[in-house]
C-alpha cells in the first residue's frame, strides 16, 4: 500500500482519493487469540492480566506455599517445637557449612560447646570443629502426631546423628528457633486473618450500604460508627475475657477475641466506603443500573463497590501484619497467646526484652517471616488491584 | 450548611448520652472493682490495703448506690466540668491528666504532621512512578514500619539512641527537666527526645498511608479530566496536586475527625513501651486498675472527641466534593 | 561568735548560718539514735549527692518509707525488734506496751514529736466514726477488744489490753507500718474537731475533695507520701506533689539517727525517683541511670547489666530474695468442681504433683544453678529454719509421683497418656496465673513438661490478679501461681498468720481463711484435720507470752505445712540483682531482698549509705 | 498560501488490549495549514480521536505511536519545527505546546471537567496559565468567554460545578477553556455535538472569528457534514485508520470519488425525505429479533393509544446560593404506542431532565406520568420501590453522556448482559449470544466484549449504550442523543435498526436530539423545548413546514446543510441567542407571568403564546 503523498508546506492540497479496492463488509479476520479472548469472562480476563504481573504472582506462590507448608510442619520443622535441648540454652545461630579443611564434605555442622561464665552468667558457645555432622536428609528424628493424630517421625532435615542443627538459634528454654517459627505460622497465618475478614466484611457492606442510601440510614449508620468507635476496647477485652469460659482452650478464647476485634474494627473502613460511595453514586452509570431494575445490593457491590477496589485491597493487605502481630498487643494487657502456643507473635513478645535485643538479638528472628509475608501480601495486592484495574 | 451543623449538634447529644452509658457499663462490667484490684496487687507483693481507708473511700464516692445513680451523678459531673475522682491518683481527675496532656498534644501532632509530611510526597511518587526502584524500595521501608512490632522497633531506636547519640532511654525529656519550668533547654530536650516516638508511633501510620494514597491515586490519575489538565499544559505537580489528588483524598478525609481523639489520647501502647509522660499510658493503667472514673472520663471525653470529628470530616467531605454536598442526602 | 558547724551537713550550713534553721544540738533528739557504723563493718561517709532510683509508678513512690525504714520499733539484722523513733518499749505481761518518745524529738517542721500525736490518731482518728467507719486497725483489736490508750505523760503513752497482742510490735515494725501517730499541729486544721470551718470549707473546694474526712484522710497518708506538707521522722522528706514524673525527696534535718561521730544522718541529701514504664527500667539503670536499684530488676537481666557495667559506672551484685518459694503452685482447695477438690484434698495427690517437678533443671535452665531447691518454708535466715521442711516432697522423683497417683486413685489413663481422674475426666488442670515475668511463665512451662510425663497436661492461664483473686475465691480456679511465703526469714516473735487459713488472700484455702478472718460470718469452715489444726496453732501463737511457746508454735506449723505440701514451692533464695553505683558506699555486698521483714534496703539502713565524691555528686547528670 | 502549521506523516499508532498490538491508525498523513479549517471525518471509531491524541501528546498510556512524524512548526517561534512524536510524553517542551499553542476540545466534554471544581476555576485556570492576569481581570475575561459561548448568565453561571449543567453546557465550557488561551492550533473534536443548532452556529461562527484574528488554525473533527461544508476549507476522509480521500472541500464535496466518501454524503439524512424511506447505509443489518424468551409478544397493539401520558411536569435544582433553578416547567404530552415522539429544543433547556422524569431517575416537584399498559394505566409517580423494580424493564434509557452511564470497571460483555442478569432473562450462553447479536446490531465488532469502555472511540460507547438499552427489549425507549457521536453512515445504520425494531416489535420513543434532520426521520410528532418549557409541539409536517414559534423558527433557519451552495450566513441571525424572549415577538413572550399558555393551531399543532392571542395572530408573526 502506498503512503498517501503529502504536498510541500503551503502547497495547495491535492484531492487524494485512495485506490485500494474497498470493501465496507469486510472485516479482519479475528486470530485464534482474540478468538480466545472476546467471550472470556471478566474473572478469566483478570486472572490473564494478573499474570503478567511477576512480582505478584511469585509472591501468590509463594503464599500458596507458605500455606501448604502449615499443613505439613512436622514434616519440615527439624525438630519439635516444644523439644528442649537443655545443654543448648540460647545457642547462636549455627551455620551450615560444606567444607572442613578446604575438603568438600557436603551440608554439615560442627559440634557445639559451650561454657558457663559464671561471673556474666551466660552460656558462651564455642563450634568445635573437631566434631562434624554431616546433616541427614528425609530421616527419623524427634516424633510427632501429624495432624493431631498420625504418628510419624520423619523430617525433610535432621541433625547429624548425635550432633545439633540449631539454622536460627535456640531459645532461653533450649528449643530450636527456626522449627518454632515453622510451626508458628500455624496460627499466624490463620487465626488473625479470619479477624480481618470480619471487619472487612461489615465494614464494606455496612459503609457500601450507608453511602448509597445516604440520608438517614446514613444518620444512623454514623451514629452507630461513633458510638462503636467511643467504645473502649481495652476494658472490653477485659472484660470479655473475663466472661471467656474457662475451659476454653487459649487458641480458642484468641480466636474469639479475635472475632470481637473485627467486630469493633470496621467502622474506619465503613467510613472510607461511605464516603466514596456517596460521591460515586451520583454517577450515571450507577442511575443506569438502577433504572435497568437492580437491587440495592447489586448496586453497591457490582457497580460501586469495584471503584474502590483499589483502596480496598491496599487496606486489606495492610491489615494483615496488624492482625497477624494481634496477639503481640493484646498480649501487652495479658490477653494475648500464651505458651507453649508457638507462634509469631508469641515469639517475638516473648523478645520484647533490652536484654534480648543486646544478647541475644537471633531471638527477633521470627520478624523476618513476618516481614516478608507483609511484603508477600502486598505485592499479591498491587498484583490484583492491577488486574481489577481496566486501564492497565 | 449552618443548619445542617446545628442540626448535627443536636444529634450529638443522644449519641453522647448512648456511649456515655456503655462506656459506664463496659466500665462496670468487670467483676470487680478498682479496691479489689488495689488489694490483689498490694497482696502479690507482700503488702496489704487498709481495709477500713477501702471501706471508707467507697463510700465517700458512692460505691454502695446503685450503678444508675452513680451514672447520672458522673454525667451531671461531667457535664459541670467536674470529671470525678481518681482513686489510683487519689486526685480529681483533671489535676490528673492536666499537665500530661500538653506533651500528648506535642507528640500526636507532631506524629500527625510528620506522617502526613513523609507519606504525602512518598504516596505520590509511588502512585506516579509505579514499580519503578523508588516505589518498591519506598514501599518496603513503608511496610517495614508496619510489619516491625512497635515495642521491638522502640527497643532498638532507644537502645542505639542512648548508645550513640546518649540519648537518655524513654521518656520525652531528660529526667532533669522534669518539674522544671519552661527554659530554652528544656525544650531542646524535648525535642531531642521526641523523634524516637514520633518516628515509632508513626512508622505505622506512614505506611499506611503511602500505601493507600498510592492505590486510590493510581485509580484518578486514569481519569479523563486529568487529561484535560494535562492538554491545558499544567505543569504536572500542579495539575496532579489540583486535580486526581484531590479526588483521590476522600479516604483520608473520611478519616481526619480520627486525628482529634488521637491528638490526646497518643498512641497508648507504644507510648507504654517509650514512657512517654502522656495520657496513653495513664488510660492503659487507669482501665487496667479500674480506676473508673478517671478512666471513664477520659474515654467519655475521647468519644465527645469522636463525635466532634465525624463532624468535622463529615464538614470537610462536603467541601472537597461539591456532588456530596450538593445533592448527597437529597433523593434526587 | 564562733559557731561549730563540723557536724553539720554541709547542705544545710547556710540555712543554719541564715538562721532559718536551728543548730543541730537543737535539731536533734536529746538521746538520738547512734548508730556505729565500724562496729557494723561499714565506713563513716561523707555528706551530700543525690541517689537516683527509677519506679515504674507513681505510686512507687511509698518506696520511699518502705526503704527508709524508719518506724516506732524496728527489726535488726537478727530478726529482733528494736526502739527506733521510740526511746524505749516496755511490755508487760505481753499485753501492756508503754512506749517513751525521744525528748525534744522533732518532726520535719521543726514541732515537737509528742504524746499528743498519739492521742489525736487514737482519738480523733482511730476512733472517730467518719473517718474511720470500722474502727481502728486490726493489729490492735484483740479477739473484738480495743485497747485502752492513755497518755501517761509529754512522752509516754501506753496501749494495754486484757489479753496478750503479739502481734502488735511487729505490726509497727512492719515495711508497711500500722500508723499509731500523727502530726496532730497540722492535722487539726483538717479536722472538723478543731478547724475554722469557714477555711475548711476553703480548703475542701481547693482540693476538690468530697468532704473533710477525704480531705483529712488524703492529707494524713504517709505510708504513700503524696502530701509534701505533711510533717514526717523519716530520713528523708517529699518535696514533690503529684501527679509529677519526677519526685525529689530532700533530707530531714530533724531526723533523729546519729553516727557514731555524732552527724546526723542521712548522708545523702537528696534522693530522687524518676518514673517510667517498668519494662525500661534495666535499659536505663545500664546506661547509668541509678544509683541504687533492684525493684524492676530481674534475675534475667544480669547478664545484660553485668555487661553494661563498665559503660554505667555500677556493679551488680546478687542478694538473695527473701521469699519461702520464688513461685509456688498453689491448689485451691476450695475448689467448687467436687472431682477436683477430692483429688487436690488428697494429700497424695499434692506431693505427686511436688515430686514430679524436676526442679534441678529449672534451676539450671532459668537461675544457672543459683537458686536453691526447696519447698515453700522459710529459709535459713531464719531461726526457725529447718532442712527438713526445706526438703521435704522436693525431690524429683518421677516414679514416686507416680505411684502415689496411681494410690490416689488416678491410675487409669486414657491414649494420650493422660491420667484419668477417679469421675473419668481427664487430669488437665488449668493453672491460673497473674504472671507478668519471664521466669514465672517460663516455670510454668518447664513444670508442664514435667508434669506430662507423670500424665498431668498442665494448661496455663493468663488473667488479671483481680480477677484471679476473684476466680480463687469464686472456686473456679483449681490452681494458681502466686508467690511463696511473703516473710520467709520470719522470727518466732512474728506472726505464723501465713502458714493457716487466716484470709481469703490465701489461695490454697481462700474459703477457710475467709471463714476464719471474719470469725465465721463468711466462708466455710475448715474441715482438713491438718488445716483445722493450723487454725488453732495460730489462735494459740495470739495469746502466747514467751518466745519459746511461739517458736514451738511455729516449728509445729511449718512442719504441717511441710508435710502436707500445701503449696507447692518450686525454688527459693533466688537471686536478686542489685544495682549499685561505683560511688555509692556501705552497700552490702550481700544481702536478703524482701519485703517483709526487711523493707528491702531498709533494714540495711539506707541513710548510713553515702557517696564516695560527696558534694561532687550534685553534679553528676541525672540520667 | 500560508505555511503549513502541522503536518502528519505516516503515522501509525497501536494499542495494546489484553496483551495484544491492535494497529488503529495505519499511517495517516494530514496537514493543517496556518489560518485555515482542516476537518477530519470519518467512521465511529476509525481513529480520528486517536490522531488528534497524538498531536497533543495524550495518548491513553497503552496507545503506542510507533512509526511516523507529527511536524508542529510553532509561528511564535518563527516556525521552528518540533517533533512532537519524539517528545517525552510528559516532558517540558510537549508541555508548553498543551494549552498555550495547541489547544483541544475533547469529544465527550460530559466527562472531560472535573467534577468538583467549578467551571469558572477551570477554565480561569487555563487562562492564568497561558495568559497570565490579575485575579479580577482574568474573571471578567472568563466570564465573558462563558458568554460568547453561550452561557446566559455568566456571572452564576462561572461558580457552577459540571454536574449542575447541561451536556450542551458542558461541551460549551469545554470551548470556553480551549479558546480562551487562543492557540495557535485548536483541535476541535466534535465540538458541537450536544449544542442545539442556533448555539451551533454561534459556536462555529466565534470560531471563524478567532481564526481570522489571530490566524489560528483548526482541525476540526466531525460527523455533521453540514458543518464541514460550511466552516471548513480542506477535508480529510479516513476510513479504519487511513485516508480514503482527501483534497479542498470543494473537491470532496462536488468530486468525491471514493466509495466511502459517497456512501457517506448519501447517508446523511434530509429534510426533503418523504415519509418512509430509509436512510442508506454503509452497512445494513437486519434487527436481530430477540430470542423467544426474551421476546414480548409484539402483535396487534392499537397503534393510536397514547402509551404515555405525561402532565405538568415540574423540577427545579436547588444552587449553591440557595435559588433554585427551574429546569423544567408544565411539560405536558403525550406519545402515541409504536410512535417516536421527537423533543428537540434548545441546549440546556430541560430535555434531558424530562427524561429522568420520566424514567425517575429524578423525582419530580409535580406532575404525573402515566403509563398505559395493556393491563391498564399505571401511575410511574406513585410506584412504590418494589414496584418500580419490577416496571423498570418496561422503560429504558439511553443516557447523553455514553462515558459516565458505562460502569468503568465492567467489560462491555457484561455491561450488555447486566440488564439481563438483572432481569433473570435466559441463560448463560443466551446472554452471551444476544450480547454478540446487539453488537452487530450497532455496527460493533464482537471482539470488542471483553475490552473495557474506556478503550472505546466516543461513538462506539454510544452504540454499547443503545446495545444496552435494546437488551430487554422495553415498551418505551428514552433516547437522549442516541446518534449524536455517529458519523452519518453509522447513524444511519442505528436509525434504521430503530426503526426496524419499532415496526416489527412495536417499541415507542421518546427521541432526544438536536439534529433536526434525525428528528426529521424519526419522529411523528415533535416538541420544541426552550427554557424548560414546550414551545411548540406538533405533527412532524406541520412543525417543519408551518413553525410558529420564533425559537422554531430560528432553529430551523440554523441547520446547516451539507451543501455549499446553501452556506449558512453566520454574521445575520444568531448572535443575541435565539431563545432569548427578549428577541421574540411579543405575543410570544407573555405579558404577565403564567399568562402563557398552549395554543392550539388545529390538527394536533399548539404553540405557547399569550392567552390573549389567536392562532390567527401568531402564525401571521
Ligand atoms: N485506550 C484505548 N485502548 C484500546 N483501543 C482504543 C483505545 N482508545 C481507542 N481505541 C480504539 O481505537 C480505535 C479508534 O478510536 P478513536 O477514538 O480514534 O475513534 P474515532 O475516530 O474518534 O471515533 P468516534 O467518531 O466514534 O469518536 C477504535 O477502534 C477504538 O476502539
Ligand atoms: N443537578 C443539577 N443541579 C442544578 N442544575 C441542574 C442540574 N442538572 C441540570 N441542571 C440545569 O437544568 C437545566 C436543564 O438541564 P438538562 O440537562 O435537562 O438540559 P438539556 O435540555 O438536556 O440540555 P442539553 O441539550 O445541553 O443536554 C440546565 O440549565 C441545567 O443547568
Ligand atoms: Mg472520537
Ligand atoms: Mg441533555
Amino acid at each position: 500500500m502506498t503512503s498517501q503523498p503529502l504536498p510541500p508546506s503551503g502547497a495547495p492540497l491535492d484531492h487524494f482519493v485512495d485506490r485500494a479496492p474497498f470493501d465496507p463488509n469486510a472485516s479482519e479476520p479475528m486470530t485464534k487469540a482474540q478468538e480466545r479472548v472476546y467471550l472470556a469472562s471478566q474473572l478469566t480476563l483478570m486472572w490473564w492480566k494478573f499474570r503478567r504481573h511477576r512480582l505478584a504472582v511469585v509472591s501468590g506462590i509463594f503464599l500458596a506455599g507458605l500455606y501448604a507448608s502449615i499443613l505439613i510442619c512436622e514434616f519440615l520443622a527439624p525438630y519439635s517445637p516444644y523439644e528442649r535441648h537443655t545443654d543448648f540454652i540460647r545457642s547462636p545461630p549455627q551455620a551450615i557449612h560444606l567444607f572442613h579443611e578446604g575438603r568438600f564434605v557436603g551440608p554439615f555442622t560442627y559440634g557445639l560447646s559451650y561454657k558457663l561464665d559464671m561471673d556474666k552468667l551466660r552460656r558462651d558457645y564455642t563450634e568445635d570443629t573437631s566434631r562434624i555432622y554431616p546433616v541427614r536428609f528425609l530421616c527419623r528424628g524427634d516424633t510427632y502426631q501429624f495432624w493431631g493424630f498420625i504418628e510419624g517421625d520423619l523430617h525433610l532435615m535432621c541433625p547429624g546423628e548425635g550432633g545439633t542443627m540449631f539454622l536460627l538459634g535456640t531459645d532461653r528454654l533450649g528449643r530450636d528457633m527456626l522449627s518454632r517459627m515453622i510451626y508458628g505460622a500455624r496460627i499466624s497465618l490463620t487465626i488473625g486473618l479470619i479477624g480481618v475478614s470480619v471487619s472487612f466484611g461489615l465494614g464494606i457492606v455496612i459503609g457500601g450500604l450507608a453511602g448509597y442510601y445516604g440520608g438517614w440510614f446514613d444518620l444512623v449508620v454514623q451514629r452507630v460508627i461513633e458510638v462503636v468507635q467511643s467504645l473502649p476496647h481495652i476494658p472490653l477485652w477485659l472484660a470479655l475475657s473475663a466472661v471467656m469460659p474457662p475451659t476454653w482452650s487459649p487458641i480458642l478464647v484468641y480466636f474469639g477475641i479475635t472475632i470481637i476485634l473485627g467486630l469493633m474494627d470496621w467502622t474506619g473502613l465503613a467510613r472510607a466506603v461511605r464516603s466514596k460511595l456517596l460521591s460515586l453514586r451520583e454517577d450515571d452509570y450507577v442511575v443506569a443500573a438502577q433504572l435497568m431494575g437492580a437491587r440495592t445490593p447489586r448496586v453497591v457491590f457490582r457497580h460501586l463497590v469495584p471503584g474502590f477496589m483499589s483502596h480496598l485491597i491496599a487496606m486489606a493487605t495492610i491489615a494483615i501484619p496488624s492482625m497477624i502481630l494481634g496477639e503481640t498487643a493484646l498480649s501487652f494487657l495479658g490477653l494475648g497467646l500464651r505458651p507453649p502456643i508457638t507462634s509469631w507473635g508469641v515469639m517475638l513478645n516473648e523478645a520484647q526484652n533490652i536484654n534480648i535485643v543486646v544478647l541475644y538479638p537471633w531471638l527477633i528472628l521470627p520478624v523476618v517471616p513476618v516481614i516478608i509475608v507483609i511484603l508477600a501480601f502486598n505485592f499479591l495486592g498491587d498484583g490484583l488491584r492491577d488486574a481489577a484495574d481496566p486501564y492497565r | 450548611m449552618l443548619r445542617y451543623i446545628l442540626r448535627r449538634i443536636l444529634i450529638m447529644i443522644p449519641t453522647l448520652l448512648v456511649t456515655s452509658a456503655l462506656i459506664f457499663t463496659v466500665m462496670e462490667l468487670p467483676p470487680s472493682d478498682y479496691f479489689e484490684t488495689l488489694q490483689a496487687e498490694m497482696a502479690a507483693q507482700g503488702e496489704h490495703a487498709d481495709t477500713s481507708r477501702i471501706e471508707f473511700l467507697k463510700r465517700e464516692y458512692g460505691f454502695d448506690r446503685p450503678p444508675v445513680e452513680r451514672y447520672f451523678r458522673w454525667i451531671a459531673g461531667f457535664v459541670q466540668g467536674d470529671f470525678g475522682y481518681s482513686f489510683e491518683y487519689e486526685m480529681p481527675v483533671r489535676d490528673v491528666v492536666g499537665e500530661r496532656l500538653g506533651l500528648t498534644i506535642l507528640v500526636s501532632f507532631s506524629t500527625i504532621l510528620m506522617t502526613w509530611l513523609v507519606a504525602f510526597p512518598i504516596g505520590i511518587y509511588s502512585a506516579t512512578h509505579p514499580y519503578s526502584w523508588g516505589d518498591y524500595g519506598l514501599t518496603f521501608i513503608g511496610l517495614l514500619g508496619i510489619a516491625v512490632p512497635h515495642f521491638l522497633l522502640a527497643l532498638i531506636m532507644m537502645y542505639l539512641a542512648n548508645v550513640w547519640f546518649g540519648l537518655s532511654i524513654g521518656g520525652l525529656m531528660d529526667p532533669a527537666y522534669f518539674n522544671q519550668p519552661w527554659s530554652w533547654a528544656k525544650v531542646q530536650s524535648v525535642l531531642a527526645h521526641l523523634w524516637i516516638p514520633v518516628i515509632i508511633i508513626g512508622a505505622g501510620g506512614t505506611g499506611t498511608m503511602v500505601r493507600a494514597i498510592r492505590a486510590n491515586l493510581l485509580d484518578e490519575l486514569q481519569k479523563q479530566y486529568y487529561v484535560t489538565a494535562k492538554a491545558k499544559g499544567l505543569p504536572p505537580g500542579r495539575a496532579l496536586v489540583k486535580y486526581p489528588l484531590r479526588m483521590s483524598l476522600n479516604f483520608f478525609v473520611s478519616h481526619i475527625g480520627d486525628v482529634l481523639p488521637t491528638i490526646v489520647s497518643g498512641s497508648e501502647l507504644t507510648a507504654v513501651v517509650l514512657s512517654l509522660q502522656t495520657t496513653g499510658p495513664l488510660l492503659l493503667r487507669a482501665l487496667q486498675s479500674q480506676d473508673m472514673y478517671l478512666a471513664g472520663s477520659f474515654l467519655l471525653f475521647l468519644s465527645c472527641l469522636t463525635v466532634v470529628g465525624v463532624l468535622i470530616s463529615d464538614i470537610a467531605l462536603a467541601f472537597l466534593d461539591p456532588r456530596i454536598r450538593l445533592q448527597g442526602g437529597s433523593s434526587k | 561568735q564562733p559557731r561549730d558547724m563540723s557536724l553539720e551537713a554541709p547542705s544545710l550550713v547556710q540555712d543554719i548560718w541564715e538562721g532559718r534553721l536551728p543548730d543541730l544540738s537543737e535539731r536533734l533528739p536529746e538521746d538520738p539514735r547512734v548508730i556505729d557504723l565500724p562496729a557494723m563493718g561499714r565506713t563513716p561517709g561523707h555528706y551530700g549527692g543525690t541517689l537516683r532510683m527509677l519506679m515504674g509508678d507513681q505510686r512507687d513512690i511509698r518506696m520511699m518509707t518502705v526503704y527508709s525504714y524508719a518506724r516506732l520499733v524496728v527489726f535488726d539484722l537478727n530478726g529482733e525488734i528494736i526502739p527506733d523513733i521510740l526511746a524505749k518499749v516496755d511490755v508487760e505481761e505481753g499485753r501492756i506496751f508503754t512506749l517513751h518518745l525521744r525528748k525534744r524529738h522533732r518532726w520535719s517542721d521543726g514541732h515537737l514529736f509528742t504524746a499528743e500525736d498519739f492521742r489525736y490518731w487514737w482519738e480523733d482518728v482511730a476512733n472517730d466514726d467518719y473517718l474511720s467507719p470500722d474502727g481502728p486497725p486490726l493489729q490492735l483489736v484483740v479477739k473484738g477488744e480495743r485497747p485502752h490508750f492513755e497518755v501517761i505523760d509529754e512522752t509516754t503513752v501506753r496501749f494495754s489490753w486484757s489479753m496478750p497482742n503479739p502481734g502488735f510490735l511487729p505490726a509497727l515494725a512492719a515495711a508497711q507500718p500500722v500508723q499509731i501517730a500523727l502530726p496532730s499541729h497540722y492535722m487539726k486544721q483538717f479536722h472538723q474537731r478543731y478547724a475554722d470551718p469557714l477555711r475548711l470549707a476553703g480548703l475542701i473546694k481547693m482540693e476538690r475533695v468530697k468532704g473533710w474526712g477525704a480531705l483529712h484522710d488524703r492529707m494524713a497518708r504517709s505510708y504513700r507520701p503524696e502530701n509534701p506538707e505533711l510533717p514526717t521522722l523519716s530520713a528523708w522528706m517529699p518535696t514533690t506533689k503529684p501527679p509529677s514524673e519526677f519526685f525529689i525527696f530532700k533530707r530531714n534535718p530533724y531526723y533523729h539517727r546519729v553516727d557514731e561521730q555524732g552527724r546526723q544522718l542521712p548522708y545523702i541529701d537528696e534522693v530522687t525517683m524518676s518514673i517510667g514504664t517498668s519494662s525500661l527500667i534495666p535499659a536505663k539503670v545500664a546506661a547509668g541511670g541509678a544509683d541504687l536499684q533492684a525493684r524492676y530488676i530481674a534475675f534475667s537481666d544480669y547478664t545484660f547489666l553485668k555487661e553494661g557495667e563498665a559503660n554505667g559506672h555500677y556493679n551488680v551484685r546478687l542478694w538473695e530474695r527473701g521469699e519461702g518459694a520464688y513461685v509456688t503452685l498453689v491448689p485451691n482447695l476450695n475448689v467448687t468442681d467436687p472431682g477436683w477438690r477430692a483429688v487436690l484434698r488428697d494429700v497424695r495427690v499434692r506431693r505427686a504433683l511436688s515430686v514430679a517437678i524436676n526442679r534441678r533443671d529449672i534451676n539450671q535452665v532459668i537461675f544457672f544453678g543459683l537458686a536453691h531447691e526447696g519447698a515453700n518454708t522459710v529459709l535459713p535466715g531464719s531461726p526457725l529454719y529447718d532442712s527438713r521442711f526445706d526438703r521435704a516432697w522436693s525431690q524429683y522423683d518421677p516414679a514416686l509421683a507416680n505411684k502415689l497417683l496411681d494410690e490416689a486413685g488416678l491410675e487409669r489413663r486414657d491414649d494420650d497418656g493422660i491420667r484419668l481422674l477417679p469421675d473419668g475426666r481427664r487430669a488437665e488442670i488449668t493453672v491460673e496465673t497473674a504472671g507478668d515475668n519471664t521466669e514465672e511463665t517460663d516455670i510454668l512451662e518447664l513444670v508442664g513438661y514435667d508434669w506430662a510425663k507423670i500424665g498431668i497436661k498442665l494448661y496455663p492461664r493468663g488473667v488479671q490478679r483481680d480477677l484471679l483473686r476473684r476466680s480463687v475465691i469464686a472456686g473456679n480456679a483449681k490452681m494458681a501461681v502466686w508467690p511463696g511465703l511473703d516473710n520467709a526469714t520470719a522470727g518466732p516473735n512474728m506472726p505464723p498468720d501465713s502458714l493457716a487459713p487466716t484470709t481469703s488472700m490465701q489461695f490454697q484455702w481462700p474459703l477457710w481463711g475467709q471463714y476464719v478472718d471474719t470469725m465465721g460470718r463468711e466462708g466455710e469452715k475448715p474441715d482438713l484435720p491438718a488445716a483445722q489444726e493450723l487454725v488453732d496453732l495460730a489462735k494459740r501463737w495470739r495469746r502466747s507470752v514467751t518466745p519459746e511457746e511461739r517458736k514451738e508454735i511455729w516449728t509445729r506449723m511449718l512442719e504441717i505445712n511441710a508435710d502436707q505440701v500445701f503449696t507447692i514451692g518450686i525454688l527459693n533464695r533466688t537471686s536478686q540483682p542489685v544495682v549499685v553505683s561505683n560511688k555509692l558506699r556501705n552497700v552490702p555486698e550481700v544481702g536478703i531482698y524482701s519485703f517483709e521483714p526487711g523493707a528491702y534496703f531498709g533494714i540495711y539502713m539506707i541513710d548510713t549509705f553515702w557517696f564516695e565524691d560527696g558534694n561532687a555528686a550534685l553534679e553528676v547528670k541525672r540520667d | 498560501m500560508a505555511k503549513d502549521l502541522l503536518r502528519i506523516e505516516n503515522l501509525r499508532v497501536s494499542f495494546a488490549v489484553h496483551g495484544q498490538l491492535n494497529e488503529v491508525v495505519k499511517g495517516v498523513s494530514l496537514r493543517v495549514p496556518a489560518g485555515r479549517t482542516v476537518a477530519l471525518v470519518g467512521e465511529s471509531g476509525s481513529g480520528k480521536t486517536v490522531i488528534s491524541q497524538s498531536i497533543m501528546g495524550l495518548l491513553p498510556p497503552n496507545g503506542i505511536i510507533h512509526d511516523g512524524r507529527i511536524l508542529f512548526a510553532d509561528p511564535a517561534k518563527d516556525g521552528k519545527v518540533i517533533d512532537i512524536a519524539e517528545l517525552d510524553r510528559d516532558g517540558k517542551k510537549i508541555r508548553k505546546l498543551r494549552g498555550g499553542r495547541i489547544g483541544m476540545i475533547f469529544q465527550e466534554p460530559m466527562s472531560s471537567l472535573s467534577p468538583v471544581h467549578t467551571i469558572g476555576n477551570q477554565i480561569e485556570e487555563a487562562l492564568q496559565l497561558h495568559r497570565p492576569h490579575p485575579r479580577k481581570e482574568a474573571r471578567a475575561i472568563t466570564e465573558e468567554m462563558l458568554g460568547l459561548v453561550g452561557f446566559r448568565d455568566p456571572r452564576r453561571n462561572y461558580d457552577q460545578y459540571p454536574f449542575e449543567l447541561s451536556g450542551g453546557l458542558r461541551q460549551r465550557a469545554m470551548l470556553a477553556m480551549a479558546l480562551i488561551c487562543r492557540p495557535a492550533l485548536l483541535i476541535a473534536d466534535e465540538p458541537t455535538t450536544a449544542l442545539d443548532v442556533t448555539i451551533q452556529a454561534q459556536v462555529l461562527k466565534l470560531m471563524k472569528t478567532l481564526q481570522g484574528e489571530m490566524g489560528m488554525a483548526i482541525l476540526l473533527i466531525t460527523h455533521d457534514l453540514g458543518v464541514v461544508a460550511n466552516v471548513a476549507d480542506e477535508v480529510v476522509v479516513v476510513y479504519r485508520g487511513r485516508v480514503m480521500e482527501a483534497g479542498p472541500v470543494d473537491d470532496i464535496f462536488r468530486r468525491p470519488q471514493h466509495p466511502y466518501l459517497k456512501a457517506l454524503l448519501k447517508a446523511s439524512p434530509d429534510f426533503d425525505m418523504p415519509e418512509g424511506e430509509r436512510l442508506v447505509a454503509l452497512r445494513d443489518v437486519a434487527p436481530a429479533a430477540p430470542p423467544l424468551d426474551l421476546r414480548r409478544e409484539a402483535g396487534n397493539r392499537p397503534a393510536s393509544t397514547a402509551l404515555l401520558n405525561v402532565r405538568n411536569l415540574r423540577k427545579t435544582y436547588g444552587s449553591k446560593h440557595g435559588a433554585r433553578v427551574v429546569a423544567v416547567e408544565n411539560v405536558s404530552f403525550d406519545i402515541m404506542r409504536g410512535h417516536c415522539f421527537g423533543l428537540v429544543g434548545e441546549s440546556g433547556s430541560g430535555k434531558t431532565t424530562v427524561g429522568n422524569l420520566i424514567m425517575r431517575a429524578r423525582t419530580a416537584d409535580s406532575g404525573s406520568v402515566i403509563f398505559n399498559d395493556r393491563a391498564g394505566p399505571v401511575d410511574v409517580m406513585g410506584l412504590d420501590d418494589n414496584e418500580l423494580r419490577a416496571f423498570r424493564p418496561r422503560m429504558q434509557m439511553i443516557f447523553q453522556d455514553p462515558v459516565s452511564s458505562l460502569s468503568p470497571r465492567m467489560t462491555v460483555l457484561d455491561i450488555i448482559r447486566e440488564p439481563m442478569i438483572i432481569q433473570g432473562r435466559g441463560s448463560d450462553a443466551e446472554q452471551k449470544h444476544r450480547a454478540v447479536e446487539l453488537m452487530e446490531c450497532v455496527g460493533l465488532d464482537p471482539r470488542f466484549l471483553s475490552r473495557y469502555p474506556h478503550s472505546f472511540s466516543g461513538g462506539q460507547r454510544q452504540r454499547i449504550g443503545i446495545a444496552r438499552a435494546l437488551a430487554l427489549n422495553p415498551d418505551l425507549i428514552i433516547c437522549d442523543e442516541p446518534v449524536s457521536a455517529l458519523d452519518v453512515s453509522v447513524q444511519a445504520q442505528v436509525l434504521n435498526l430503530l426503526k426496524d425494531l419499532q415496526a416489527s416489535l412495536g417499541l415507542t420513543y421518546l427521541f432526544v436530539s438536536h439534529n433536526l434532520a434525525v428528528v426529521h426521520y424519526m419522529a411523528t410528532q415533535i416538541a420544541v423545548m426552550a427554557r424548560g418549557r414546550i414551545v411548540e409541539i406538533g405533527p412532524r409536517d406541520a412543525l417543519f413546514h408551518r413553525p410558529a414559534h420564533p425559537y422554531t423558527r430560528s432553529l430551523l433557519k440554523a441547520v446547516p446543510l451539507p451543501d455549499l451552495d446553501r452556506k449558512l450566513d453566520f454574521d445575520v441571525a444568531f448572535t443575541g441567542g435565539a431563545s432569548d424572549p427578549v428577541t421574540w415577538p411579543e405575543e410570544f413572550r407573555g405579558t404577565a407571568p403564567g399568562s402563557l399558555e398552549m395554543l392550539d393551531l388545529g390538527g394536533g399543532h399548539f404553540v405557547l403564546a399569550d392567552r390573549a392571542c389567536t392562532a390567527r395572530d401568531v402564525t401571521a408573526a
